[in-house]
């Protein structure tokens, strides 16, 4: 009756969920772990690090991280428009257009500014 | 502009700095300079800056140990090769070292190339150039005892294996397990 | 003192690496307060050509000190050599720069010749002046290669190993060996050129223009190329010279001097051919000077294979210095006991010094050579170029970022064999 | 060679199992980038283009000693240098094996003196020792092709 009418789609969930498993375990069944101090120390070309790993790290990364962010933030929004772009043919441009044009106002102000030198 | 003449280095060394040049040797076309120890700093400068020389390149400093034979002045020799780009020609300023306390003072000054050829010296002969900014060894491990290539160093030979001496060279030979 | 260390002693901790105090001199204070991060380009490092530690005191990306430090790869051959008479020396010599090992052979066969007074018939100078071009093509060849993959250019190293392959057949048809071949022997060469080295080389110097070319197009007008090397390392002409830099690198900053034209030695100056300069001293005129001289070598290889007659004398019948050929011992006493003398004890040399200098791919190989009287030398000591080149790294690499000091490492050409030896 | 002898009549799982994992091993087994000398040269040669090392499984030289599952000493190990190798052999992920290409490393070669260590099996073990200075290319995949054997001839016993 109706079950059978899930029996493919389960299949496929078994099927995957297996593969998925396999793939993540397979190394840790087969593979010998032997740990040891070397090799949990961290690898410099070959040589001892010298002094601490997380040290202050310069301002510019950080200015390179938020406009990053400010400009991932933006194609977050054309995901959807994408979708439906054939039904809301010109009003989509329209107001897609406005708010891109916001945004690149943005873009040339931190330009000018220098945000994007590296110094 | 006009070049000037090319001097002759022998005369001109003899006639600026007299007490300074020990003897001119000629060897197949090349001339040596032996010159005192302690002023071979002088001498580069003034054999870089006179118009007439112009030696305004430093090729190579060697370092040879007279150890079994001591057949020259002093036990070790360091030997200046430049070479002037304008008058196409090499020279080579020879400097005897005594044994006990072997000491240069650093031409580094005149030839900044020379910081490395003198740490290498210092790391394979030991002699030390006084003056030099950064003395310190240039390819042995910084914990190194002892300068390799005098000739009273030992090669380090280890017994080569042959199939008849194979056992009891492995038995005291480390060989690592895991 | 314990010469034969025990395996032990190497694995020991923090024993080899340089630790901060150590460091006192070299970096910065800011070093020390954390505020900038010391970070070892060590020995192991995909674009540091060999086994080079170049000890980096970083600033964000900003190189503000690089302290290199070599010997990961100090074989001691100078010391060895001094245990071995001067024929059998000659091998040693090959595995100094391993990317051209002809240029070390001639350089010590030259000095011997020098200090003993051999003489070479003309036919084994045009040869030696071949060979020696040859391998010139294979080093640029493999430098380029790896320049190119170094800064993201993967195809040309696959091309231009293709073309090195083609070159180290020749050398294996004439000495028997890919690229150890210890060719160049004092006096001469070791064995005649074999019949079909000529059709090879006729092939390859109709063949290999046109690779040149397609590395040129590859890479020259590449506006990727052009942003990774222009104004990328810059060396002023007066800088290099004081640092003694030679050969292509300080050709990139424009000043026209090469030993082959300066002080040409073995039959140079019969063939011709220009050396190419550059302007400004960067990367990229470091690059393009290697790369014209791949046509130069083409050219006097032309010249040369016009001039080269198949059999010929191929090394000098001096029986006191070179024994004599197997041919020769059923007839004659002499030619017996020269062989034997030759093979068991070698020739002897006056204990006098005496000094050369080679144009190898890299620059100037320079050889002192100082003889004991007796058969085996008293010292012999190499000043090779990528020495001095790795001595120059810090001038060069001054506030450029990491990137940056990956291509300077490439366009100087260093091979760490010819570095430590 | 008792485990390709099993295979023809489907023997005890763990043979099979053996079989798929060793086969697993050899088929994709990543070197290490790690160029001493002028081995390190032929080395590059049997990578490019002519010799194509990539036919082996051998497509990837990792450049760091965690993706790595095979260590090609290619050159001479001098005693400045050792430490380092034998960090980056502790350092390497645990199904690791290890290749001394030419006779420096396999047994100090040309080099008997004081700067040389006289083969690298006195500090790492060695599993396939190549000879020749340098070994052409076809020795050094003869090399490859022998550990390949050496590695499907290993037992579950021998590394669980």
């Amino acid at each position: 009756m109706a079950l059978d009418a899930f029996a493919p789609i389960t299949a496929l969930f078994v099927i995957s969920l297996l593969v998925t498993l396999l793939i993540l375990f397979i190394s840790r069944i087969f593979g010998p772990q032997r740990p040891s101090v070397r090799k949990a120390a961290p690898y410099e070309s070959g040589m001892k690090p010298i002094g601490p790993a997380i040290r202050r790290l310069p301002v510019q990364f950080y200015l390179v991280a938020v406009l990053f962010i400010l400009f991932d933030i933006e194609v977050i929004f054309f995901l959807p428009w994408a979708v439906i772009f054939r039904d809301l043919a010109v009003y989509g441009l329209v107001t897609m257009g406005v708010f891109t044009l916001i945004l690149t106002i943005g873009l040339v102000y931190e330009w000018k500014s220098g945000a994007l030198e590296w110094e | 502009m006009q070049i000037p003449p090319a001097l002759d280095p022998a005369e001109a060394v003899q006639v600026a700095m007299p007490d300074s040049l020990l003897e001119v040797k000629l060897f197949r076309g090349e001339t040596t300079l032996i010159i005192k120890p302690d002023d071979i700093a002088k001498v580069a400068q003034y054999l870089r800056d006179t118009p007439g020389l112009v030696y305004n390149f430093l090729s190579d400093i060697s370092a040879v140990d007279y150890y079994p034979d001591y057949n020259r002045p002093e036990r070790f020799g360091v030997a200046y090769h430049i070479y002037s780009m304008l008058y196409n020609r090499r020279l080579r300023l020879k400097v005897f070292v005594p044994e006990e306390a072997p000491e240069v003072p650093t031409v580094t000054s005149v030839w900044p190339g020379a910081n490395w050829l003198e740490r290498e010296i210092f790391d394979m002969m030991g002699i030390n150039f006084s003056g030099h900014p950064d003395m310190r060894r240039l390819l042995m491990p910084q914990d190194w005892d002892g300068h390799p290539h005098r000739r009273d160093y030992p090669l380090g030979y280890e017994q080569v294996q042959f199939s008849f001496n194979v056992e009891d060279i492995l038995k005291h030979k480390p060989l690592a397990k895991e | 003192m314990a010469v034969v260390q025990s395996p032990d002693s190497y694995i020991q901790e923090g024993k080899w690496e340089g630790n901060l105090e150590q460091l006192k001199g070299l970096v910065s204070e800011r070093a020390f307060t954390g505020e900038t991060m010391l970070l070892n380009m060590g020995p192991h490092h995909p674009s540091t050509h060999g086994v080079l530690r170049v000890l980096l005191e970083l600033d964000g990306e900003r190189i503000v000190t690089a302290v290199p430090d070599i010997g990961y790869l100090h074989t001691g051959i100078e010391k060895s050599i001094e245990a071995k008479t001067y024929e059998k020396g000659v091998t040693l010599t090959d595995r100094m720069d391993y990317l051209s090992p002809l240029s070390n052979n001639m350089a010590f066969c030259m000095a011997v010749e020098k200090l003993a007074d051999i003489d070479v018939p003309e036919r084994a100078q045009l040869i030696r002046v071949m060979v020696l071009e040859l391998q010139r093509i294979a080093s640029h060849l493999v430098w380029l290669g790896t320049h190119a993959i170094d800064l993201g250019a993967m195809s040309v190293l696959l091309y231009c190993f293709r073309e090195r392959e083609k070159v180290l057949d020749m050398l294996e048809m004439l000495s028997g060996q890919r690229m150890m071949g210890s060719y160049i022997r004092p006096g001469g060469v070791w064995r005649d050129i074999t019949p079909d080295f000529k059709p090879a080389l006729r092939k390859f110097l109709d063949e290999f223009p046109r690779s040149i070319n397609d590395y040129q197009a590859l890479l020259e007008k590449n506006p990727l190329w052009i942003d990774r090397t222009q104004g990328v390392g810059v060396i002023e002409p007066e800088v290099a010279l004081a640092w003694s830099m030679t050969g292509p690198s300080l050709r990139g900053s424009g000043v026209n001097w090469d030993i082959r034209k300066a002080e040409p030695y073995s039959g140079y100056e019969t063939f011709d051919f220009n050396v190419p300069l550059g302007e400004h001293g960067d990367v990229y005129d470091r690059f393009m000077c290697r790369i014209l001289e791949l046509w130069e070598s083409v050219k006097i290889l032309d010249q040369g294979y016009k001039r080269l007659s198949d059999k010929g004398p191929f090394r000098t019948d001096n029986r006191k210095y070179v024994p004599p050929p197997r041919s020769e011992l059923g007839r004659s006493m002499e030619a017996v006991i020269h062989h034997f003398k030759l093979w068991t004890e070698g020739f002897s040399v006056p204990d006098e010094e005496v000094y050369v200098s080679v144009e190898s791919p890299r620059g100037e190989i320079g050889c002192y050579l100082h003889g004991t009287g007796g058969t085996k030398p008293r010292r012999v000591h190499f000043k090779t170029p990528s020495l001095i080149h790795v001595s120059a790294l810090p001038i060069m690499s001054q506030g450029h970022f990491i990137a940056d000091l990956v291509a300077i490492i490439g366009s100087v050409d260093i091979v760490l064999g010819d570095c430590d030896r | 060679m008792g485990v390709t002898s099993k295979l023809g009549n489907l023997g005890v799982v763990t043979t099979t199992l053996d079989t798929a994992v060793n086969w697993a091993r050899t088929g994709a087994m990543w070197p290490l980038l790690f160029g001493l000398a002028c081995c390190a040269i032929e080395y590059m040669s049997t990578q490019a283009s002519n010799y194509d090392m990539s036919r082996f499984g051998m497509e990837l030289n990792r450049a760091t000693p965690r993706q790595a599952d095979l260590l090609i000493v290619s050159g001479r190990v001098t005693r400045k240098m050792a430490p380092v190798v034998r960090q980056l052999y502790d350092q390497m992920a645990s199904p690791k094996w290890v290749i001394s290409m030419g006779d420096c490393a396999s047994c100090g070669g040309v080099y008997n003196n004081y700067a040389v260590v006289q083969g690298v099996d006195e500090i790492i073990p060695v599993d396939v020792y190549v000879a020749g200075c340098p070994p052409r290319p076809e020795q050094l995949l003869h090399g490859i092709l022998t550990l390949h054997q050496k590695v499907q001839s290993e037992t579950i016993s021998q590394w669980a």
